[in-house]
């Protein structure tokens, strides 16, 4: 653990720039995903991976360097200034259960399109237009 | 070729075409003058003073409606214009038969034709007068022995004046108004009332000839 | 309770109780919308002093209503005219379906026609304008309307643009002057047409629509004539004056005289505009088919002479509008009627199909014939006096030396479409179908000769109009109006003895009729139209020679540049080329779901960035 | 305090879990038992704002955390007049759809009723929240309702329309948790009062990606064109009743939601001018897109689309008279839409085809209904005297309090045109040549009630506006009030 | 009492000589066309003997009411018209009703007949009397504009809109008004042109085309009291024109009757001579079809009549 923590230390800024860099490919990957690809469950996953993307992000702000899990335990009630600021990710844990309700409601809606269509391509779901 | 049947042919002819003495007499019956003393409006003596003024106005404002039937309606052209100016005798042409006195028959009458030219009298408004051009008005003419023209006008319509030739010109035309002129004077011009009084009369002969028959059943003025 | 509270109940009252009477008896509606419309008639002519007024709020608005001078006026002719139409309605609207829905409809249209001259806010005018809209919208389209997208929605659409046009008005006028009351934004000149000149122009659009000036008038006369005939009498009798009293209205500060040489060019454009409405009115009356349409254009063309004669802004063009006014619902109320008469008992009013009516109905005929009088502006019938005063008014008074030219030429013209009417409905020859038509009921025919009545006696003692008139020009600010009984005065003095006049004719038609009846009277001969000279020849029983169609080709060839101009294509092509302007709009919503969410990045995008430009 | 702002969400939450249970008691608990919860939500507000207007606004913290670090749900009287109104329309949209729902083809009643009631119960939610992210997991719950009832007839264009659906939401919801991220990371906080307290501090630049992320987010919940695609679809797609929440409720919820991040925390220059031209031009677009629709449904929806630009427009002008004319007309709005969905359903239901084409006559067959839509289709261009009348009339004085004169103008001239297409169809309904069998589906006698119930409120407020023109106006203070909302909340000690 | 009685008797003369001077100027064209033509012509005095026949004729055909009734329009419309024209400026009997009645009035009142008449026409319903009135009518938009713009100017250069006036007016300056508005007057005569029904503009009643047109239904008693109204109004127009124009009559100084005597002198030579202007167009033109008339009425006369308000303007002060 302490060697992590070192290690961490060492590659800070390096791992700062691939934690945000990741998280901003995810979303700019899950867009792409989404604005380019044809098929119905691409989409589906790309907002998905666009969803993670965001929620990395929105961890990587919430981290503060060094910091400890954000509980308060007895012994530890001075804890509060080196704490990683816990709200992020009390957002995250709810926004990747919505992310989940709704990935698994666009599946089910794809199936049920796939169904009626016998296709996936989104470019032939247009019968609703103008 | 058969000569004698060609013969036949042609005597059958001339059978038809010259009237035997039987049908002279008949015609003669049929041209019986109706219209002499039946038709008189008002004799010369018992004029009243308004009858006379009223006749001078007559005799001087004829409204003329030429119907042009036959080679008589090129002879009205000339009568009315300058070289024979009928206008001088108050004779003006009428457009209708609404507006006219005086009904001129300017040659034959086809059947076809006598049905308008009887309408046309019809029209008319009373007093009225007929003058009849020609000899093809007084006993067919040269179309005595066609099918389909009448012989004489004078079964039909009550004429007051005969105007004879073929054609006449325009100076027995002008001739003939100012006879007709002096029998409106004397009150002896009396066509019209003729009409009315012989109506059944006229009716029968005219049925004869007009084979469609459309008129209205009542002679209503 | 205030009194003009309880009329305005009545009517609700009533066209509530018609709509609800339908479903027990549709014979009862028609009665009881007339006895309703007469209850509030008799409340208002007994109860209701001019001058009267009460003020209240509403939505945190000052809302005034009452009656000037003025209103009354207009109040008359709504009155009048409805219970009149109301009671022909009758046995019009008999047998034909959706009655309650009818005159439910029609009793609202009173409604708010009479709120609107009883407002003296602007508010209650937009309201009351609008509540009259489109209930009259309902009745246009009463008449089982297949092509609705064409022609009830045009007269929707052109109400709307002016509506809109007002109510654009009456926001600004509450912004720049901060009243709303009518009276207290002419006094503070808010129609002077100076500094915030959109307000009276925006006004006088929406007033002009109703008024069916050029170049909105193409809704006129397809709703005119496709409505039942027992509303067209209240559409282009008293509803389309709705428009004049309106424009008279903005017009009050120019009557006031607080700075006449500034309208000048508005009221030159608008009295153009006027005249050129009548004359095009006018020469499409006259190649009109249909003896309503003929009718239909016929109106437009009179609220264009109604408009320049608002337009003058002298005291004879103003009283000469009024007097239009009345008389113009006068007689073309009677028109209809009696178009909606010939329509009931012979079915259509297409004068290419009916013909030879007046043995059948001589009571029509001679209401239709005084009525025709009236309209051509002849002596000595109501119309002439109000032609007499326009054109004096334009002569003597205002310096529009050509328009009076256009007004005449529309008026002379006016007499072919006059003439086409009579000889196509009731002259030539009578049709075989025809033949077993009867006179108009009773109920039909009373309010027709009323009618008939009062465009006779105003003719000759035209003082009887004139007096209301004369008030309601004081009341819109003019002073000293003079008028007498029954003679006519210009600004040079010159006069016109109405009375003298009608008695001269009067006692010339006596003495000639007598003569012309007496003189041969056993040999003169009534005979049926058959027996015509037409070249000997006898028009069979299915023969009919009347001529009906091209009624006035010499005029039409010779007219032909003025014919070229037709403002219904245009604006149906406006109309047109926009929706298809609309659908390249449309096609915007492809229908492809990651269109939109491209439609979503792009936005995103281009707001990140412009928003320096955007968000400063 | 018997009855607190709690209620709204826990009540609907605590139903939506039970009714599976109870529906093994009685099969008609999943109609009855939303109902119910609605209405008590309706007694809820009725209590709130009551009280609100002796003792001022209630900010209730959640979990026992004081304001700013806790979850604080607030009733101002802005916040409670939409709450309020958003409650009333949702029972009574239940009611409508109480017989209704008996119809439904393809799809169960008890995850209808759920749903239905979720969503009701979300946008209340939306509304009181006074917390971002909470508002954030609510239009979430909002969404999902939503996606899923407009898939929920199982037909082919209705899982088109929710997957549409569905993918914008999804970019709606990764945006404004983008938003709320700048936010959070600038202001440490995600209460919405003391956002706007701390918002000045903010660098101006992030401010404005951050406004600009939360725009394009709630623009989407907001239908603000070009952000709307989703709308004609989902509303043509979903049961009536929903269409008819979507734009009595949701639309609502999501005007709400834009206008309180714009107008309370955030203090931008020029967003006025932005709301003000996309709120034209999504009233423009939508209503021009409305004119050649051949789909009654969906020419209710652009039309519901247009009116949400309208609202947005006066939102934009930003003064008083304009707040109070927006408002009024989302009031009107939610009313008159839903009038509208609810008898064009019953079009639908009876002629078995949603185009227009076929209400030809349809009066004959359906008096009462036909009536009520020309009435809606009068109120909703704005005649008088019907309610629809007055919010135009005060959003068009407060454009001319600011002199804009063409946005006046163009906003008639978009009118006529809707004017065009709504009557069209009246005309038909009344006019056309009717073809077809007698009716088949009468309207019930609850669907009467809730008919009759909005058209009275359309005419009686046509006629005396002066009935809800006071709570209005203190919505309309209370939304400008900026800093005694941030004061109150902060200050409120609970 | 005694003025009403003098009023009355007044009337009657005035009706009397109009007819009489209208029937003789209609004798006197056909003679004058006749003697164009190098005929003898009828005699001048034929109109009266075709009146007189017309009357005497023993039946009559009416069609109908209107109809019969369309005579009496024309009647009417004659003598209400005549009475309000001054036919002897300042006389006792030919005075009348001319302070009482105005221009515009006149304008209506002289069409009024016509269209009393088109109905009759109309009912009889024969083909050629429609086409005749619709012929008619629509000319009448034709000549009614010129007459109407030369009118309008002479109104606006004197103020006036009363006949009477202008005859005042060209008594006290001595210049006749033909003299101070030129353009009005030629305006006047060429639109005069087309109400006379002269050629070129006869097509309304083209015999051998209409039947005699409106009329083709009317014969004795009818046709004869249209005839009278037709004299009656040929008279009307005349005086209107010398009123307007040539500065009427009896403007003189004798007393009593030696005063009227001459006055009627100086008006029949003055009608005579105004009158022989259509005749002598008629003698030498061919027919104009409708259209063409139309046209030919709204191209010059139309434009005389505009140079006439504009002349009118300028000499009224307008433009300075």
């Amino acid at each position: 653990m302490m060697e992590f923590q070192a290690l961490f230390e060492q590659y800070r800024d390096l791992i700062t720039i691939a934690v945000y860099g990741t998280a901003i490919a995810l979303i700019v990957i899950g867009l792409y995903a989404v604005l380019m690809k044809k098929h119905l469950v691409k989409i589906v996953i790309g907002l998905s991976i666009m969803d993670a993307g965001i929620h990395l992000l929105f961890v990587a702000i919430g981290y503060i360097s060094g910091g400890t899990a954000p509980i308060f335990s007895p012994g530890n009630e001075n804890a509060g200034a080196r704490m990683v600021d816990p709200v992020p990710q009390a957002l995250v844990l709810t926004a990747i259960v919505i992310g989940f309700a709704v990935t698994a409601l666009a599946l089910s809606l794809v199936i049920r399109l796939y169904k009626h269509h016998h296709t996936a391509n989104i470019d032939q779901l247009n019968s609703l237009k103008w | 070729m058969d000569n004698n049947k060609n013969i036949e042919q042609v005597s059958k002819i001339k059978t038809i075409g010259i009237p035997t003495q039987e049908e002279i007499k008949q015609a003669q019956i049929d041209f019986s003058p109706r219209c002499t003393s039946a038709g008189r409006v008002n004799d010369k003596e018992t004029q009243k003073m308004v009858e006379y003024i009223m006749n001078f106005a007559r005799k001087h404002s004829l409204f003329v409606l030429a119907y042009g039937t036959g080679c008589g309606a090129i002879e009205i052209p000339a009568t009315m214009t300058s070289r024979y100016d009928a206008e001088r005798f108050g004779m003006r042409g009428a457009a209708t038969p609404r507006q006219a006195d005086v009904l001129l028959i300017t040659g034959y009458l086809s059947t076809k034709t006598l049905k308008r030219v009887i309408r046309v009298y019809e029209q008319m408004q009373d007093p009225k007068y007929v003058i009849a051009f020609g000899s093809c008005t007084i006993n067919g003419g040269m179309y005595f022995d066609s099918y389909n023209t009448i012989n004489a006008l004078d079964r039909y319509l009550p004429v007051d004046v005969y105007i004879a030739g073929c054609m006449p010109r325009p100076e027995s035309v002008i001739n003939g108004i100012v006879k007709l002129q002096g029998l409106i004077q004397n009150g002896n011009a009396g066509g019209g009332k003729c009409y009315k009084d012989n109506l059944d009369w006229y009716r029968e002969n005219q049925q004869k000839v007009i084979k469609n028959w459309d008129f209205p059943d009542d002679y209503n003025w | 309770m205030e009194i003009i509270a309880i009329i305005l109940l009545i009517l609700l009252v009533g066209s509530m109780l018609t709509f609800l009477i339908d479903s027990f008896s549709s014979k009862l509606t028609g009665i009881t919308a007339f006895l309703f419309s007469l209850a509030a008639s008799v409340v208002f002519f007994t109860q209701i002093p001019s001058g009267y007024q009460f003020k209240f709020q509403l939505a945190g608005l000052d809302l005034q209503w009452g009656l000037t001078d003025y209103s009354y006026y207009f109040a008359y002719i709504i009155f009048g005219m409805s219970v009149l139409a109301l009671l022909y309605s009758i046995k019009y609207m008999e047998g034909k379906g959706r009655l309650g829905y009818f005159y439910g409809s029609f009793l609202l249209t009173i409604l708010g026609m009479f709120g609107v001259v009883i407002s003296q806010d602007f508010v209650s005018l937009f309201i009351f304008w609008e509540i009259m809209t489109w209930a009259s919208f309902l009745l246009v389209i009463y008449n089982a309307y297949y092509k609705v997208k064409t022609k009830g929605v045009k007269y929707m659409i052109f109400s709307a643009i002016g509506a809109y046009a007002m109510l654009t008005a009456i926001v600004f006028i509450r912004v720049h002057y901060d009243t709303l009351l009518i009276s207290e934004a002419i006094a503070k000149g808010a129609f002077n047409f100076e500094q915030y000149i959109y307000i009276p122009i925006f006004l006088l659009l929406g007033f002009s629509i109703k008024a069916a000036v050029m170049p909105f008038h193409v809704w006129a006369p397809s709703a005119y004539s496709k409505s039942p005939m027992s509303f067209t009498t209240i559409f282009s009798g008293a509803m389309s004056k709705m428009g004049v009293f309106g424009i008279g209205l903005v017009f009050t500060s120019i009557y006031l005289g607080t700075n006449p040489e500034n309208f000048y060019w508005v009221r030159t454009i608008l009295g153009w505009l006027g005249g050129i409405t009548a004359v095009m009115g006018t020469i499409y009356a006259l190649i009109q088919t249909d003896a309503k349409k003929l009718l239909a254009y016929s109106s437009v063309a009179q609220l264009g002479y109604i408009v320049v004669g608002l337009s003058t802004g002298t005291k004879l063009g103003i009283m000469a509008a009024l007097y239009l006014t009345v008389i113009h619902a006068v007689f073309k109320g009677a028109l209809f009627m009696v178009a909606g008469a010939v329509e009931k008992q012979a079915g259509t009013t297409d004068m290419t199909k009916i013909s030879g009516l007046i043995r059948r109905m001589p009571w029509t005929f001679l209401v239709a014939l005084v009525s025709i009088i009236a309209l051509a502006g002849m002596p000595p019938v109501g119309g002439f006096v109000g032609k007499w005063l326009l054109y004096e008014a334009l002569i003597t008074e205002s310096n529009n030396y050509i328009l009076v030219v256009v007004v005449f030429f529309s008026s002379t013209a006016a007499f072919l479409y006059s003439y086409r009417f009579l000889y196509g409905l009731f002259l030539g020859q009578e049709e075989k179908d025809t033949k077993d038509v009867k006179e108009a009921p009773i109920t039909m025919l009373i309010p027709m000769l009323i009618l008939m009545i009062i465009a006779i006696v105003s003719g000759a003692v035209p003082g009887l109009i004139f007096e209301p008139a004369a008030k309601a020009m004081e009341a819109i600010g003019f002073q000293d109006v003079t008028w007498q009984m029954s003679s006519l005065t210009n600004l040079w003095g010159d006069t016109t003895n109405l009375g003298l006049i009608s008695m001269l004719i009067g006692a010339v038609f006596v003495i000639v009729f007598v003569f012309i009846t007496l003189k041969g009277y056993k040999n003169t001969k009534d005979v049926g139209t058959k027996d015509i000279s037409t070249s000997g020849e006898i028009p069979k029983e299915w023969e009919n020679l009347s001529f009906q169609q091209d009624f006035f080709q010499p005029f039409q060839r010779a007219a032909a540049p003025l014919y070229s101009m037709n403002m219904n294509k245009i604006w149906k092509n406006l109309g047109e080329n926009l929706e298809a302007f609309f659908g390249f709009f449309r096609k915007l919503y492809t229908g492809n779901g990651q269109t939109y969410a491209l439609y979503v990045v792009i936005f995103l995008v281009v707001l990140l960035l412009f928003k320096d430009v955007i968000f400063s | 305090m018997v009855i607190t702002p709690v209620h709204y969400i826990v009540a609907p939450l605590i139903a939506a879990f039970a009714i599976p249970l109870l529906i093994k008691i009685h099969k008609d608990a999943a109609r009855i038992v939303p109902g119910i919860v609605l209405f008590y939500n309706v007694i809820v507000s009725l209590f709130l704002m009551n009280h609100i207007a002796e003792h001022g606004m209630i900010s209730e913290t959640l979990a026992g955390w004081q304001a700013p670090w806790g979850i604080n749900l607030v009733v101002t009287p802005f916040t409670g007049f939409l709450a309020t109104m958003v409650s009333i329309l949702g029972f009574i949209i239940w009611l409508y759809g109480y017989r209704f729902k008996r119809t439904l083809k393809g799809g169960e009643v008890k995850y209808y009723e759920i749903l239905q009631m979720m969503m009701i119960a979300g946008s209340i939610g939306i509304i009181i929240t006074g917390d971002i992210f909470n508002m954030f997991v609510f239009i979430e719950i909002v969404g999902i309702s939503a996606f899923s009832l407009t898939a929920f007839y199982r037909s082919r264009d209705g899982a088109e329309a929710g997957f549409k659906y569905l993918l914008i939401g999804g970019f709606a919801s990764a945006f404004l948790l983008l938003g709320i991220l700048i936010i959070y990371t600038q202001t440490g906080t995600l209460n919405m009062a003391q956002i706007a307290e701390r918002m000045p501090d903010v660098p101006q630049q992030m401010k404005i990606v951050a406004l600009i992320f939360f725009l394009v987010a709630l623009g989407i919940e907001a239908e603000m064109f070009p952000l709307n695609g989703w709308a004609p679809d989902a509303y043509s797609q979903a049961p009536s009743p929903t269409s008819a929440t979507f734009a009595a409720v949701v639309s609502v919820a999501g005007v709400y939601a834009l206008i309180r991040v714009v107008f309370t925390m955030f203090d931008v220059e020029g967003v006025n001018n932005y709301l003000m031209v996309m709120g034209f031009v999504t009233m423009l677009i939508a209503e021009i897109a409305a004119i050649s629709q051949k789909d009654l449904k969906r020419m209710l929806a652009y039309s519901s689309v247009g009116q949400v630009g309208l609202v947005l427009i006066a939102f934009g002008i930003g003064s008083n008279l304009a707040v109070f004319g927006a408002l009024f007309l989302m009031l009107n709005h939610g009313v008159i839409k839903s009038l509208l969905f609810m008898a064009g359903s019953y079009f639908i239901y009876n002629t078995d085809d949603k185009k227009i084409k076929s209400l030809n006559g349809i009066y004959k067959k359906l008096p009462i209904v036909s009536f009520f839509f020309a009435l809606g289709a009068l109120a909703i261009i704005g005649f008088p005297p019907f309610s629809g009348f007055w919010s135009k009339f005060y959003i068009l004085i407060s454009a001319a309090d600011e002199k804009y004169v063409f946005l006046i103008i163009g906003i008639l001239l978009v009118t006529i045109i809707e004017l065009t297409y709504y009557l069209r169809v009246v005309g038909r309904i009344y006019f056309a040549k009717q073809e077809g069998e007698p009716a088949s589906h009468k309207p019930s006698i609850n669907a009467l009630v809730a008919m009759s119930s909005l058209a009275l409120f359309i005419i009686v407020i046509g006629v005396y506006p002066d009935l809800i023109m006071p709570h209005i106006q203190s919505a309309a203070d209370a939304l400008l009030d900026k800093s005694n909302y941030i004061q109150q909340i902060l200050s409120i000690k609970n | 009492m005694e003025g009403i009685l003098f009023k009355i008797f007044g009337a009657f003369i005035t009706a009397l000589l109009a007819f009489t001077v209208g029937m003789l100027f209609g004798g006197l064209r056909r003679k004058v066309i006749a003697r164009a033509q190098n005929r003898v012509g009828p005699p001048v005095y034929q109109n009266f003997l075709d009146l007189l026949k017309l009357q005497s004729k023993t039946t009559n055909i009416a069609h109908g009411f209107m109809g019969h009734m369309a005579p009496v329009w024309i009647i009417i419309a004659a003598m209400t018209t005549l009475m309000f024209i001054p036919v002897l400026q300042g006389d006792l009997w030919f005075e009348n009703l001319t302070m009482k009645g105005d221009l515009i009035f006149l304008l209506y009142m002289m069409v009024f007949g016509n269209l009393g008449m088109a109905l009759g026409a109309g009912q009889s319903g024969n083909p050629n009397s429609v086409l005749g009135v619709s012929r008619g009518l629509s000319q009448l938009v034709g000549f009614e504009i010129p007459y109407f713009l030369a009118i309008t100017a002479l109104m606006l250069q004197f103020q006036t809109t009363t006949i009477a006036e202008f005859l005042n007016i060209q008594a006290e300056t001595g210049v006749w008004i033909v003299l101070q508005n030129p353009f009005a007057f030629i305006a006047a005569v060429l639109a005069s042109l087309g109400m006379f029904m002269y050629a070129p503009f006869n097509i309304v009643g083209a015999p051998a085309e209409l039947a005699s047109g409106p009329r083709a239904e009317f014969g004795g008693k009818y046709l004869g009291t249209m005839m009278t109204g037709g004299a009656v109004f040929a008279f009307i127009k005349l005086v209107l024109m010398v009123d307007l124009f040539l500065g009427g009559a009896g403007n003189n100084n004798l007393e009593g009757i030696a005063g009227t005597a001459v006055g009627l002198l100086e008006l029949l030579l003055k009608t005579f001579l105004f009158y022989m202007i259509p005749v002598f167009v008629a003698i030498v033109s061919p027919r104009y079809r409708t259209e063409q008339a139309i046209r030919f009425f709204w191209k010059w006369p139309t434009f005389f009549g505009i140079l006439a308000i504009v002349w009118a303007l300028y000499k009224n002060g307008t433009f300075n």
